[in-house]
Parts: C-alpha cells; structure tokens; sequence
C-alpha cells in the first residue's frame, strides 16, 4: 500500500501526472473511486479488497482528458480494459502511467503497455462459479424458455444506463440507443425495447469485453448483463483465437476474418 | 412534403400477365407522399420516357418509383430521364416486380400483394433518398502490362502507339512468353520467333514504354485512374546499363550442366544466362541458387571476364512505385506437366514428352537445332504418337474444360514431324477435332490428307515400356470399339492449358475475381469480354482461358483500346454511392470516437484518420474519414461502426430502415 | 438432381441411372474404357459400344445390349471406372443388366457357363456355409455337362492338399439360409 | 497383440499355403490371429454377379459376427473377400436404407466399427518394423509385385495405394532385400473370375502378365491375392498354349517371401503344394545394418 | 386465406445474389411469392440490428444472401459478414431467439436455381414452425404493460 502511495507521490510531486485516479474512504465504511491532483493528498489514497470497481472508465473523462500525465491503481480488470482502450485508440501510452496492483493487492510497481500485456495475461481472470453455473442453465434450456427467461430476466430494466455509464468500453459520445433518425432501439423501458437494448449491447462488447463485471454490479435490478458479454467472449475465444484487454494495439475479433471461418450454418 | 411519383410498367406482357398493373398504381395512389401513380405498357420506350420526364415537371416530383424490370436493367435509363426532368438523378429508385416477381410467380392475388409491398418499400426508400452529385477523379495517363508474352506486347505497343505511357513487367529475365518458345504456328507455318522478335525489340525501343524484366507486382492499391503500384526488381547481379550483352560470362561461367527452363529440361545453361539468344533485352541474370560464388563464396569468374565491370554481386532487390491509371492482365497460361498421368507412367517414361517440349524439339534453335529426337537415346523416332485431350475434358484426373489449341498444335506436330522425319508415322489419338477458326480446318485436312497424319478416334488407356519400345494401348471407336496397339518409339501429351503460378495471388492483390481454374474472370462472358469487375483492370490472352496466339493478339488490342478510351479525358466520372462520416457541430465534430475498428474491414483502404485541432494546433480529436476517390462503396464499415457514425448513399440507415418498416408493416 | 421438367425417363438407360446412378449420358464416347478392358476383345460390343447403345435407347440397341455376351464377359476388374474420365461407373451398371437380362430371360447362351458356375458357386455356400470346392467342381460340371474339362486338374490339386473330399460346414446353417431365403430366393420366385 | 482375421474360403481350401504362410509369419512375430466365430463365406464374384442384396448380406454377417466377438481391426489376407468386405462396409455406411435392410436379412447388428486390413496394410503396420530384428536371410532375387484389381480398384472405396504403378507390396519387397521389378502388369487383370467357366480367356489375360514379368527377367512373381495366385499357378498349361511357350516362373505369396526371409521352413510355408515349383534358394543371409549412433541420438533428442 | 403464409424478407447482396435472383427470373423458375428482397451494395453492409428489426415488425424468416466466398465484388465483405452472422447467431441462441428463422446461404449470379431452392425450402421450413408470434407480440405488446 505504501508502495502504491510512494509512486503516486512522486509522480505528482515531479509533475510526471496531473492526476492520479484511485480510492478514497467514502461514507458509512464504503470506499470510492477519486481524482488526486496534489502530492500531499496521496495520504488519502487507499486500496483494499472494497476496491473492486474498474475506474479505467474514468480515464475518458474530462478530468484525465485535459491532463497531460495520468496515473492509476490498476487491478488487472482496470490494465486490461486500459489495453482495450489503447487498441481502439482512446488512450495513448505516452499519457498514462499504470501503478499495477496483482489480483492479490500487491504493487506491481509502474507498467508500461508492453509489461502491461505481459501482466494481463498472467493474471487469473475469469467468472465467478455462479455466472458459470448460470450460462450453462440457460445453455441447457429449450429455445423457449431461453426466450422467457431472459424476457422476464430484462423486463425490471428501467434503462436507467447504468450498465452503459458503468462500462469502460461504452465510450461512445453518442450510443445507439439515442439515435433517433432511425429510432433503432425503442426508448421506452418495455420488454420489447429491453430486448433490442441488451441484446445490441452485447453484439457491441462481443470480442471488445474484458469481462469486469461492472456493469453487473451497477446494475439496480441485478440483470445478469454480465454474463451476455461473457458467453460471447468465451466464443469469440475458442471460435477466432482472440480475446480483449490482452493487447494494446488493434484486436478486434469482428474486424478481422480469416479464410476458414466456420460456415458449416451458411446454405 | 415529399412528392413522390410512381411509374408501373407492364413490360408488354411481360409483368401485366401475371401482375394486375393498374390495381398496383391504384393502390400506390393512396401511400402517403405519393402524389402521382399510373401505369403504362413500356415505361422504358421513347413515349413511357417522356411519361415520366412530363409527371415529374407537371407534378413537381421530389422524387419517382419506377416498378418495372431489375435496377441492375434499366436504372441508368429513369436516372436519365429524371435529370432530364431537373430532378437529381439519385432521388429514383425502382421497384423490381419483374425478374423478381411476374417471372417467378404465379397470377394470383399473393403476387399482386408482393407487387404492392415491393412498390411501398422503394416509395418509403425514396422519400430519404439524397441528391447526390457524382464523383470527378483525375486520370493518371500511364498503364501497367502485367506480363511480357505476345498478349502484353500487343497490348504495350498500342497502347504506346496512341501516345500514352506504358511500364511493362515481365517476371522472366526475358520477354517473349511462351509464343518464344514455338517453333512454327498454325495455320501458316510461319516461324514463330520470325514474327515475335521484331515486336519485342520494339517493345524495348518505343521511348513510351519502360520495360522491369525478371520483375513482379509487389502490391497494388488505389482505383481506377490512380492506381499506385509497386513493383519489385529482382536483382539481377548486373548493372544493365553496362552490359553490352557480348555474352562472355555466359560462356565462362563453370556451372554448365543447369536444367535450361526455356528448354524444359531438355537442354542446359550456366549460371548467368540469357533464357535465349533472341533475348529482349540481352541482359544476362545470375541464377543465385546455382551460382558458384553465392553457394560457396568464391568464383566470380564471370567477373573477371566482363569488360564493361558490370557484374554487380551485392546487388538487392530494388522496389520501384509507378502511378497508373489503368492495369492490363496479360500473365498468360501454363502447361500441365506429363507427370500426372497414373496410366501414362506417371511421367516416368523419358520418352512421352509434353507439346511444349516437342516445339522446342522442333524449333530450329532448340536444344536438337530442329531435330525430332529421342530424349532418351537421342533416336529418331519413326513411329510416334500424339495424344490429345491429355488431362483436358477429363473431370476425373486433369481438368473438365477444353484446352482449346491442343487439336491445332497437334495437327501442327504431326506435320512438323512428317516434315522432318519424312518415313516416319505419326498416329494422333482425339476425341473431337476442335478446328473452328480461319483456315484452321483446312489446316488439319493438310495434316491427314497431305502429311499423313493418321488420326484414331479414342482414347489411350495406358503406355507401357518394354524394350526400348512405349506401348500405346487406345481404342478405334470408328472401328466398333476395337482395341489398337501401338509400339511407339515416342509420344506426345497433348497436356492441358491451365492457369498460370501465382494468378491466384496476383487477382488477390489486384483485387479482381478468378474462376474455379485459378482464370482470370472477365465482367461480362459476352459484353464485356477484357474488363474484370474492377474498374480499370483489363485481362488479354491466355489468362483468361486458353487461347491461340491470333485471339490473345485481338484481345490485347481490345485492351489498348479501352484502355486508350478511359486515357482520352483527364478525368472520369464515378457513381457517388459511396460512405462517410457524420459531422455535428463543435465540440464533437462527429458523433465518431475515433476507434478505428472500422479501418481494417475497408478492402480499399479508403479509412483514414482526420485530427481536429484547435487554432493552436492542439489536437482536440481523431476522426475516421473516408476518402471518396478510394471508396468503392461496400458499406461494409456502416455495419461496423458502434456509434452509426458512417452512412453511405444510396443504402443509407435511415433507407433501409424504412425499406424493411414499409415492407412488413403492410 | 432429376431435372422437373423432364417426365420418367422409361428408357433402359433410364432405368440404369434409377437404379444404379450411373447416368450414361456423362459417357463421350472416348472409348478410354474399351482400350482397357481386359476382356474387351471376348465382348461382341466392348464397354464404350454398350454404353453408346444404351445412350441411342432405340428398342433395337437396347435388346442388343440386355442379349449381350458382353454383361457376362465382365470380371468387374474396375480398370474401366479407374480410368475413365467422366467417371461413368460401368460395374454397377452391368451388375444391373445382368439383372435384368435374367429377369426377362434374355441371357445370352454364350453366358450359360458363367451363370452356371455362379448357381454353383452359391448352391455349394448355401448349403454349407462355405465355398466347398470339389462339391462346386463336381456340381458346375455335372451342371455344365462340361465332364472332361478341369478333370486333369483335381488329382494333383488333391494330392497338393488343396482339395478337400468332405465339406466345411458351420454352425449357423440356419441363418445363411435365412439370408438367401430375404435375399435370391424371394426374387426369382 | 490381438487381431480379428477372416481366412475366407480359398485359404482354407485351394490357398491353404498362403493361411499357412500368414500364421507361420505371424506365429514367428507373436502375433495372435483370432478367427470370426463361425464365419461364412463373402460371396465373392459370384453372388456380386447374381444379387446386390445377397452380395452386401453375406459379408456383412461376418462384419457383425466380428463385432459381436468384440474385434475391432480385421486382418483380411483374400483380396477377394478383403474386397467385397470393403465394399460392404462402405455401401452401408453411405446407404442407411441398405443398411437397415441388410441388418434385417442377416439378423444382427452391423454398426461398422471395423477396421478391415488387407494383407499388405497388415504387413505394413504390424510386421515390416519386426523385420530387422527377426531376417535370417535377404530375398537376393529379381521379383515382379503383382497386385492385380482387387486391391487398388475401386480406388475411391478402398483407398490403398495408386490405381496405377502402385508401390506398396515393391516397398515391402525392397526391405526383404529383393530387386522389384518395374514392369507393366502390377493391376492389369488376370482374369481368376473365369478360373473354371471360361478358361481360354484366362489363358490370355495370366499369360500376358507372366510373359511380361519373365520377358523383364523377373525370377518369381509375388502376390497377395488368392484368386491371382491359383490363377498363375494352376492355369499355366492354358497360358503356355497361349505364349506358345514354356515359362516356369514361381508365384509366390508375399507372406511366403516373408516366410523365406524369415528363416521359417519351407514346407510350413506351404511352398511345396505350388502347382509350379519354387526353385528359389541359396538366400544371402541377412547382416542387421549398424546404425550411426550419431542418428540414434538426434532420434532420441527429438 | 386459412393456409398460414409465412412473411420472409431477404437481405440480399447487390453483386450476387441479387444478380442470382434476376437470373431466376429470366430463366423463369417459379418460386413462393412470400419472399420480399431489400437490396444491399454487399452482404458487409447488412447490419444485424436489421434482422431483429424486420422480426420485430412482422417477419416470420429471414433470408441473408451473399456473395460465395472469394467471389465478394468487394473482395472480403462477405468474410466480415460471416463472422458477424457467426457471433450473432451464437448470441441468438443463447437469447432464445429462433435461428432456425434465419437462413444464412452464398448464392452467386449464376445460381438462378439454387435462389428458388433457397426460397422455397425456407418457405416450407417457416410454415412448418408457424408464425414467429413470440417475438412478434413482444414488439407489439402495449408499452404500459
């Protein structure tokens, strides 16, 4: 922990960042994501098991965008979703200097991108055996009940967006869903607009998703979004060899083909 | 306030037979926006034409349906028309209710309503079409030949001889094809480097024309009128500016005894060589596999002996870049080899040659000055065989199209060889004799009435050899079936034409399409018969498919034609369907984010990235753009893009939309 | 594919492609199969001369080929389908001429012999189980009345111990009878 | 080492030397041949000729007994039956109607599990690595390899070797020490299905084969086929007449060569019931090449 | 009408199948009437949100036709099309969407006949499964529900 505060420190107080993103204490024993802008703060700085939420999301804004240094506590979700990031040209590695934090909240010191990818991809990652459980109960189902289950599953859904606000890779200045001339995606929160919402989101993710979670967690009626994602991640692993948040230069599963792809459904 | 107007055509009968016509104009009346509805007899005729330049003017149409035959028919005809009207060419769209609907249904109300659903969709489509202006792109007034054989040099010298610029790559050291490697050509007889060489000395001399031998295209990119190519020397290991082609190093060079590939096989040469002596230009090349010095580090013998010190050792591949404005395929064909027979040996037999071996045998400058001769024992033969269709027609073991010059060159062998050995005989196994062409049967008539060519009807089961002697085992199928013998001292495969290594490769950097055969795919079979489907990209000779040397000529000249035509403006004029980004006011510029996942789909490249600076020259943001001279339109990154930030015209979201809404929503 | 616009095609050439598959129309007459054929030139009309006659349907050709020395002259070898380029499969389709030549009585006289032989061959395994050669010796010549031929033969093959005087018989009789009962017997009833 | 093998008619009668051959060989090597229980015979050209049916019911009755006995590689050494076996298997697989039917006549169940092995793939894989080690003497003689139509054609079904020229049994031959011939009959047909009915075609068909091999110097002929062999060998009168000469060239099976090299006796292998005798002696015995030790290790490392 | 006749809607490529389709016409093989084709420049045009569009207003089946491969006008839009169809179908069946209603097939410009094939047996598949009523009453289901 001291380690974490020490680079932190320097790095602000030798100008390397303007910002360090990480945790603070928040209120009634919770911890909260914040934006550290003088060395002396650092003291505030904290990080412990609470500190789950991926703040590489925060990286897009405008606190980060204006600085020309950032740094942040990076859990391997949060290097992850910075490496996806950097592939589809949002962050540049000259600006963000990542404190590695191991999924057993040790420093891992300053990582550049390419010790970076090293790093993700030595770190366990994974679903929790629940969602597993999960993916394959509605694996085994009829396509009718598929159908109902995730019909019911989504119809809570007040599109409220939070999945969308809480997701790192949900970048875009202006989503789908608020485009209007087509209207693609109903606005109302009915079943039907649910649907198209989620399932949209998930043909989005597919390949890009580096399977945090977050917007599981965020969610205010619990809808397993997460595991959606998931499926298609495992997928897109076993079926195009490729996988997000592995690497820092362009991967995109959907961009790219090869001559043999599967094509035993094609008539 | 869209106003919209719609032309049902009866095509004669074509459409009104199966579509109740007015009932469709009647209901297409009532959809909203629509403000004019009728049908007529031809739509496409002079007087349907002016039917709907007047609606237009009359009717003050923002925009029209035509329900008629195919877009991919008639499209250009009502786009005419409507610029004719005033109206933007682009706000017509067609309705297709004749090959997709009168022609493949039955009478009958489903049909009628499928008529109707169709004419809505395109109504509601056209209401969001845009008026485009087309696209003007520069013409660079240069062209490619790909390959040096009779097809690129025709096409080179025509093209040069109308003024424009050509650069000519040949991936052999030499020019001249295969067309330099026959001895004489049918019908005439004529001999065929007689006819060829004074062409290709041309080709090197024309100041229009910059020649690459031992050179291939490295990659292409671009468009019709601007294509950037880049093409890779190979290094040679002479500074052909120096070399005065005396041959010296050829005849110093220790290393004799190399398969001679202009010969196939059937003669050697050392390691720098001229392929032959009629060689254009007379540059000799290091083979660097079979060199001494770059096996073993020491020799450079040819050095010592080269006056003018033009042996160049360290040479490297050079990559040079051309602009051009238009590319002409002439890559030609090859052989089958004789070893893909199982019953013919498996091409163990040194005596059963390919037709290719047999015109170099027979060519006065051969590795036998002309003589027909025994691979094996240097014999002449006195009783040889021809066998035609030799892996053509043949689905099972060669390939199923007809090599189409085989029956020619065969007739031509056998009297070559009457010719030369005057007690010989010569039998020719055939299935058809494929003589169709100028003087060509005539030519074959020669060839059994003249020269005594003694033409079996039927195939060769096998051929053996037992002492000394090939046995030919076939069939006489004018003489009911019967098995014929042969003790041959010789045979020739008549072995099919195929494509040529690496066709498949080079269509894939020249971004055009190829048949099942590894053959260059034309537009049109009929109408256009030298375009490929891209744009600017021309196909002549025997690429194509097999061809004699009078058709690949023809359709080298075609090419130099239209070639000479697209070089004739300075510009030329592209349909503008094509993408783009959005672009909203600051501080977004675009709803785009600059991901760029949308790059790597575009098969032209067309994606690049546009910063957004701030008058200081900060950037503020990446933004995809698409060029419009590179995009060809496949909207393949409209699907792509998260944020719908690329549209394309003609197919845009919003028309789309709207095509599948109306269509369903009846 | 059968092609909708066509009515059954009622031909014998026809009925070989129901049958069998083998559509011999793919056949261009090259002949190639003839040139092969070890027996070719034991066949009143060598292979490629069968198929050209099957191609012609005339009543006249088709009688020629179902009446023809040539269907029984085949050693199903296959050299013709090894090599032929159109891969017009010509075994299969004599299997069923055979066939047929026998369904309608039209087998040629020359054949008798080899169909003899065949009877024989099956005779002996249906009763036995297994091929029990000096019993289909005995029974094809006492069949073909053809006493002299081969008797040269069967001393010194005995005395080689490659006769053997009593049958083989296996346990199963029952169940081969059963499968000649489904199978022959239930056809040419 | 455990394997299915099917004798098949001929090899219990008119081919007893080539069964005796095959188990003298594979007793030498400890390999075990278990026979299908209560096999019957293939039906063979016969029933081929006579009945589809009956030509798929025969030989599937002994695949499904083989099943059932739990075998599932099948040593076939009849290249007759290893034929009509092959064939069987492969219509049924790609026919489920016939399938069904044939299952309904035979009264079992065939569910083509089977590998089935002809005598040279059997040879292949589980003899030639044992030679090395168990050569008493080097077949030091110029042999002609004929394979004849059953083992190469049809060339879709069986899937063995080249239709034409193939190498197979000369590969074997090569490591027995013998100079295989090339020659023009390897699967020219000799005519065995008219063995009896109609022997003057034989006469020609086998007469040419053995002309050719003589013709080419060739000391013995080496087959692997039953049909061929009693052909070649009992039919010689009617090829003599045919040539319009005497040739006694032998013709050997290609476990007999085996069988010579390896040191096994020579009435074991049943070479004394050939109708023309084998002459074939004064083998040069057989030295065990020394290998590099280098290689070995490079073997090793890899 | 008492026989259910399916609504399909096909989504086709403008170079192929587009062309395969015109083909059928001149060569005049009939096939089902119940077939709409919407016209793409290429198969890499065609967005998936389309497909649940024309579900959600009414289809029954959805034909998605391109180019074969290598044979794509534009070189490769039909592989990112595959691609994208691949992931989107796996998406559908573990949505519970029914992908039995979408067929994917490569129909060239010369593959009149296989068009009518195509049409035809999707035809006859979605009547066998009946009216896609699941997805379609969800989109038209009253949004206060």
């Amino acid at each position: 922990m001291e380690e974490i505060k020490k680079i932190a420190r320097e790095l602000l107080a030798e100008n390397k960042v303007q910002v360090v993103l990480g945790f603070e204490k928040g209120t009634a024993n919770k911890v909260r994501p914040a934006f550290f802008t003088k060395a002396e703060d650092i003291d505030k700085l904290i990080y412990n098991e609470a500190c789950i939420h991926n703040i590489a999301l925060y990286l897009k804004k405008d606190t980060c965008q204006h600085a020309k240094g950032v740094a942040i506590t990076a859990t391997p979700n949060v290097v992850r979703s910075i490496l996806q990031l950097s592939a589809e040209n949002q962050i540049t590695e000259e600006k963000i200097h990542i404190i590695g934090i191991t999924h057993e909240g040790k420093c891992a010191g300053i990582l550049d991108f390419k010790a970076a990818e090293e790093f993700s991809k030595t770190q366990p990652k994974g679903l929790k055996p629940e969602d597993k459980a999960l993916i394959e109960k509605i694996q085994a189902m009829s396509l009718e009940e598929r159908f109902d289950y995730w019909v019911e599953a989504f119809s809570p859904c007040i599109k409220c967006y939070a999945c969308r606000a809480s997701c790192p890779m949900c970048y875009c200045g202006k989503c789908n869903v608020e485009t209007n001339n087509p209207q693609w995606i109903p606005v109302a929160s009915h079943k039907y607009g649910n649907v198209e919402w989620h399932m949209m989101r998930a043909m989005h993710l597919a390949g890009r998703c580096i399977n945090c979670g977050e917007c599981n967690r965020s969610c205010p009626v619990d809808i397993p979004l997460n595991i959606l994602s998931y499926m298609l991640s495992d997928f897109v692993l076993d079926e195009f060899d490729s996988e997000a948040g592995l690497n820092s230069v362009f991967t995109s599963a959907l961009s790219a083909y090869t001559v043999v792809d599967k094509e035993n459904f094609i008539k | 306030m869209a106003r919209i107007g719609v032309f049902i055509c009866h095509c004669g009968e074509n459409i009104s037979a199966t579509v109740d016509c007015p009932k469709v104009s009647e209901v297409a009346a009532k959809f909203p926006g629509v403000a004019y509805s009728v049908d007529y007899k031809y739509m496409c005729s002079d007087p349907g034409q002016s039917l709907v330049v007047n609606a237009i003017k009359e009717h003050k149409l923002t925009g029209i349906v035509v329900s008629a035959c195919s877009p991919r028919m008639h499209e250009p005809t009502f786009r005419r028309a409507c610029a004719e009207a005033g109206l933007n060419p682009y706000l017509c769209e067609m309705a297709n209710i004749r090959e997709h609907c009168s022609w493949v249904h039955e009478k009958g109300d489903r049909t009628d309503q499928k008529a109707i659903d169709v004419v809505r969709m395109m109504v509601e489509k056209v209401k969001r079409n845009n008026a485009l202006m087309s696209i003007k792109v520069p013409v660079t007034k240069t062209a490619l030949v790909i390959g040096g054989g009779v097809a690129g040099i025709q096409a080179a010298l025509d093209i040069a001889n109308a003024g424009h610029k050509v650069v000519m790559v040949e991936r052999e050291p030499s020019i001249g094809g295969h067309m330099s490697q026959l001895s004489e050509t049918f019908p005439t007889l004529d001999c065929s480097q007689c006819i060829l060489t004074p062409r290709m000395v041309e080709v090197a001399q024309n100041p229009n024309i910059t020649l690459y031998t031992y050179a291939e295209v490295e990659s292409v990119e671009g468009f019709v009128g601007n294509f950037n190519v880049k093409i890779r020397k190979k290094a040679k290991s002479i500074d052909e500016t120096l070399c005065n082609g005396c041959g010296m190093c050829t005849t110093k060079c220790p290393q004799k005894k190399i398969p001679n590939e202009f010969e196939l096989g059937m003669g050697n040469r050392p390691a720098i060589y001229v392929p032959f002596p009629q060689a254009v230009p007379n540059v000799p090349v290091i083979d660097r596999l079979n060199c001494t010095y770059y096996k073993n580090g020491k020799c450079k013998i040819c050095e010592k002996f080269c006056q003018p010190k033009a042996i160049r050792f360290d040479q490297e591949d050079e990559i040079i870049e051309v602009a051009v404005g238009a590319i002409s395929i002439c890559t030609g064909f090859d052989v089958k080899k004789t070893d893909f027979f199982p019953e013919y040996g498996y091409g163990k037999h040194k005596d059963i040659i390919d037709g290719l071996q047999f015109e170099r045998m027979a060519s006065a400058s051969g590795p036998t000055l002309g003589a027909i001769r025994r691979p094996s024992d240097g014999a002449e033969p006195k009783k040889i065989v021809f066998v035609a269709c030799a892996g053509s027609r043949d689905p099972a073991k060669g390939i199923e199209y007809c090599s189409k010059i085989c029956c020619m060159y065969t007739a031509k062998h056998a009297i070559l060889y009457k010719h030369k050995v005057h007690d010989g005989t010569a039998y020719i196994f055939y299935m058809d004799i494929r003589a169709a062409g100028k003087n060509y049967d005539e030519f074959t008539r020669r060839a059994i009435e003249e020269d005594n060519a003694q033409y079996i009807r039927g195939r060769v089961s096998s051929i053996y050899e037992r002492d000394g002697k090939l046995i030919v085992i076939g069939t006489d199928t004018l003489m009911n079936h019967e098995t014929v013998e042969i003790e041959a001292d010789m045979v020739v495969l008549a072995t099919a034409g195929v494509a040529n290594q690496g066709a498949e490769e080079l269509a894939q950097k020249l971004h055009v399409s190829y048949d099942q055969h590894r053959f260059f795919s034309e537009a049109h079979p009929k109408l256009k018969p030298v375009e490929t489907n891209t744009a600017g990209i021309y196909l002549a000779g025997a690429c194509q498919s097999p061809k004699d040397i009078p058709e690949s000529v023809a359709a080298a000249s075609g090419v130099a034609g239209k070639i000479s035509c697209l070089f004739s403006s300075s510009e030329l004029t592209r349909e503008p369907l094509i993408a783009f980004v959005d672009r909203i006011a600051a501080p977004d510029y675009s709803s785009c984010t600059g991901c760029f996942l949308c790059q790597p789909v575009c098969p032209y490249n067309a994606i690049e990235k546009e910063d957004i600076k701030d008058r200081a020259g900060n950037l503020i943001k990446s933004l995809a753009y698409i060029n419009p001279g590179l995009c060809q339109g496949c909207g393949t990154c409209v699907a792509i893009c998260k944020s719908k930030s690329i549209d394309i015209d003609g197919y845009t979201n919003q028309q789309m939309y709207s095509e599948v809404d109306a269509l369903l929503n009846s | 594919m059968s092609n909708p616009h066509h009515t059954e095609d009622n031909s014998l050439a026809g009925k070989v492609q129901k049958h069998t598959g083998v559509k011999v129309s793919r056949c261009y007459q090259c002949g190639k199969c003839s040139a092969g054929c070890p027996v070719s030139s034991d066949m009143d009309f060598p292979p490629s001369l069968l198929i050209r006659k099957l191609q012609t349907g005339f009543p006249k050709h088709e009688e020629e080929v179902l009446r023809s020395k040539s269907i029984w002259f085949c050693l199903t070898c296959e050299m013709c389908i090894a090599r032929c380029p159109m891969e017009v499969d010509i075994p299969p389709m004599i299997d069923y001429l055979r066939g047929e030549s026998m369904r309608l009585n039209k087998a040629n006289p020359a054949a008798k012999n080899i169909i003899r032989f065949h009877k024989a061959f099956l005779n002996s395994i249906q009763k036995t189980g297994r091929l029990y050669e000096m019993g289909l010796i005995v029974d094809y010549k006492s069949r073909s009345l053809n006493m002299v031929q081969d008797v040269v033969l069967a001393p010194s093959m005995f005395a080689k111990g490659k006769l053997k005087i009593l049958p083989e018989l296996i346990k199963d009789r029952k169940n081969i009878k059963q499968i000649f009962q489904k199978t022959l017997k239930n056809k040419h009833k | 080492m455990k394997l299915g093998f099917y004798p098949g008619c001929s090899l219990e009668g008119a081919s007893r030397e080539y069964n005796e051959s095959v188990q003298a060989v594979a007793e030498k090597l400890g390999i075990e041949l278990v026979s299908i229980p209560d096999w019957n015979c293939c039906g063979a050209t016969a029933a081929h000729n006579l009945d589809k049916e009956l030509s798929l019911s025969l030989p599937a009755r002994n695949l499904a007994l083989a099943e059932e006995a739990g075998l599932t590689e099948l040593v076939v050494p009849c290249a007759a039956c290893y034929s009509r076996f092959t064939v069987t298997q492969h219509e049924l697989l790609h026919d489920n109607a016939m399938h069904k039917k044939v299952n309904e006549i035979i009264g079992k169940e065939y569910k083509g599990t089977l590998r089935i092995l002809n005598v040279i793939q059997f040879i292949e894989e589980y003899i030639i690595d044992k030679l090395e080690d168990n050569m008493k003497f080097e077949i030091n003689k110029k042999v002609a390899c004929y394979y004849g139509c059953l083992l190469v054609r049809p060339n879709k079904i069986l899937n063995f070797d080249r239709t034409e020229d193939p190498q197979t049994m000369d590969v074997v031959m090569k490591k027995l020490g013998a100079d295989s011939i090339d020659w023009a009959f390897k699967t020219e047909c000799c005519g065995a299905g008219f063995s009896v009915s109609f022997t003057e075609a034989v006469g020609r068909l086998s007469g040419k084969i053995i002309e050719d091999a003589s013709h080419r110097g060739a000391e013995a002929l080496v087959v692997a086929c039953p049909m061929c062999h009693s052909n070649l060998d009992m039919r010689r009168p009617a090829m003599d007449k045919y040539n319009g000469k005497k040739i006694d060239t032998p013709v050997i099976y290609i476990t007999q060569a085996i069988g010579l090299a390896l040191g096994i006796d020579r009435k074991k292998l049943g070479l004394n019931r050939h109708f023309v005798p084998v002459k074939l002696d004064n083998f040069k015995p057989y030295v065990k090449k020394e290998v590099v030790v280098e290689n070995t290790q490079i073997m090793e490392e890899i | 009408m008492s026989e259910f006749q399916p609504k399909i809607v096909a989504f086709v490529c403008n170079w192929c199948t587009y062309a395969g389709a015109d083909l059928t016409g001149t060569s005049r093989i009939k096939y089902s009437p119940n077939v709409r084709i919407v016209r793409f420049p290429c198969t890499g045009r065609i967005d998936y949100m389309l497909l649940t569009k024309a579900f959600a207003s009414g289809a029954d089946g959805i034909i998605v036709s391109g180019c074969h491969p290598n044979d794509c006008h534009y070189t490769s839009g039909n592989f990112y099309a595959r691609r994208r169809w691949i992931v989107f179908k796996k998406l559908c069946d573990f949505m519970g969407i029914d992908t039995r209603r979408i067929v994917f097939s490569w129909v060239s410009a010369a593959e009149g006949s296989k068009w009518a094939d195509i049409v035809n047996t999707t035809n006859e598949e979605i009547i066998k499964l009946g009216p896609y009523d699941s997805y379609h009453k969800l989109s038209t289901q009253d949004i206060l529900e």
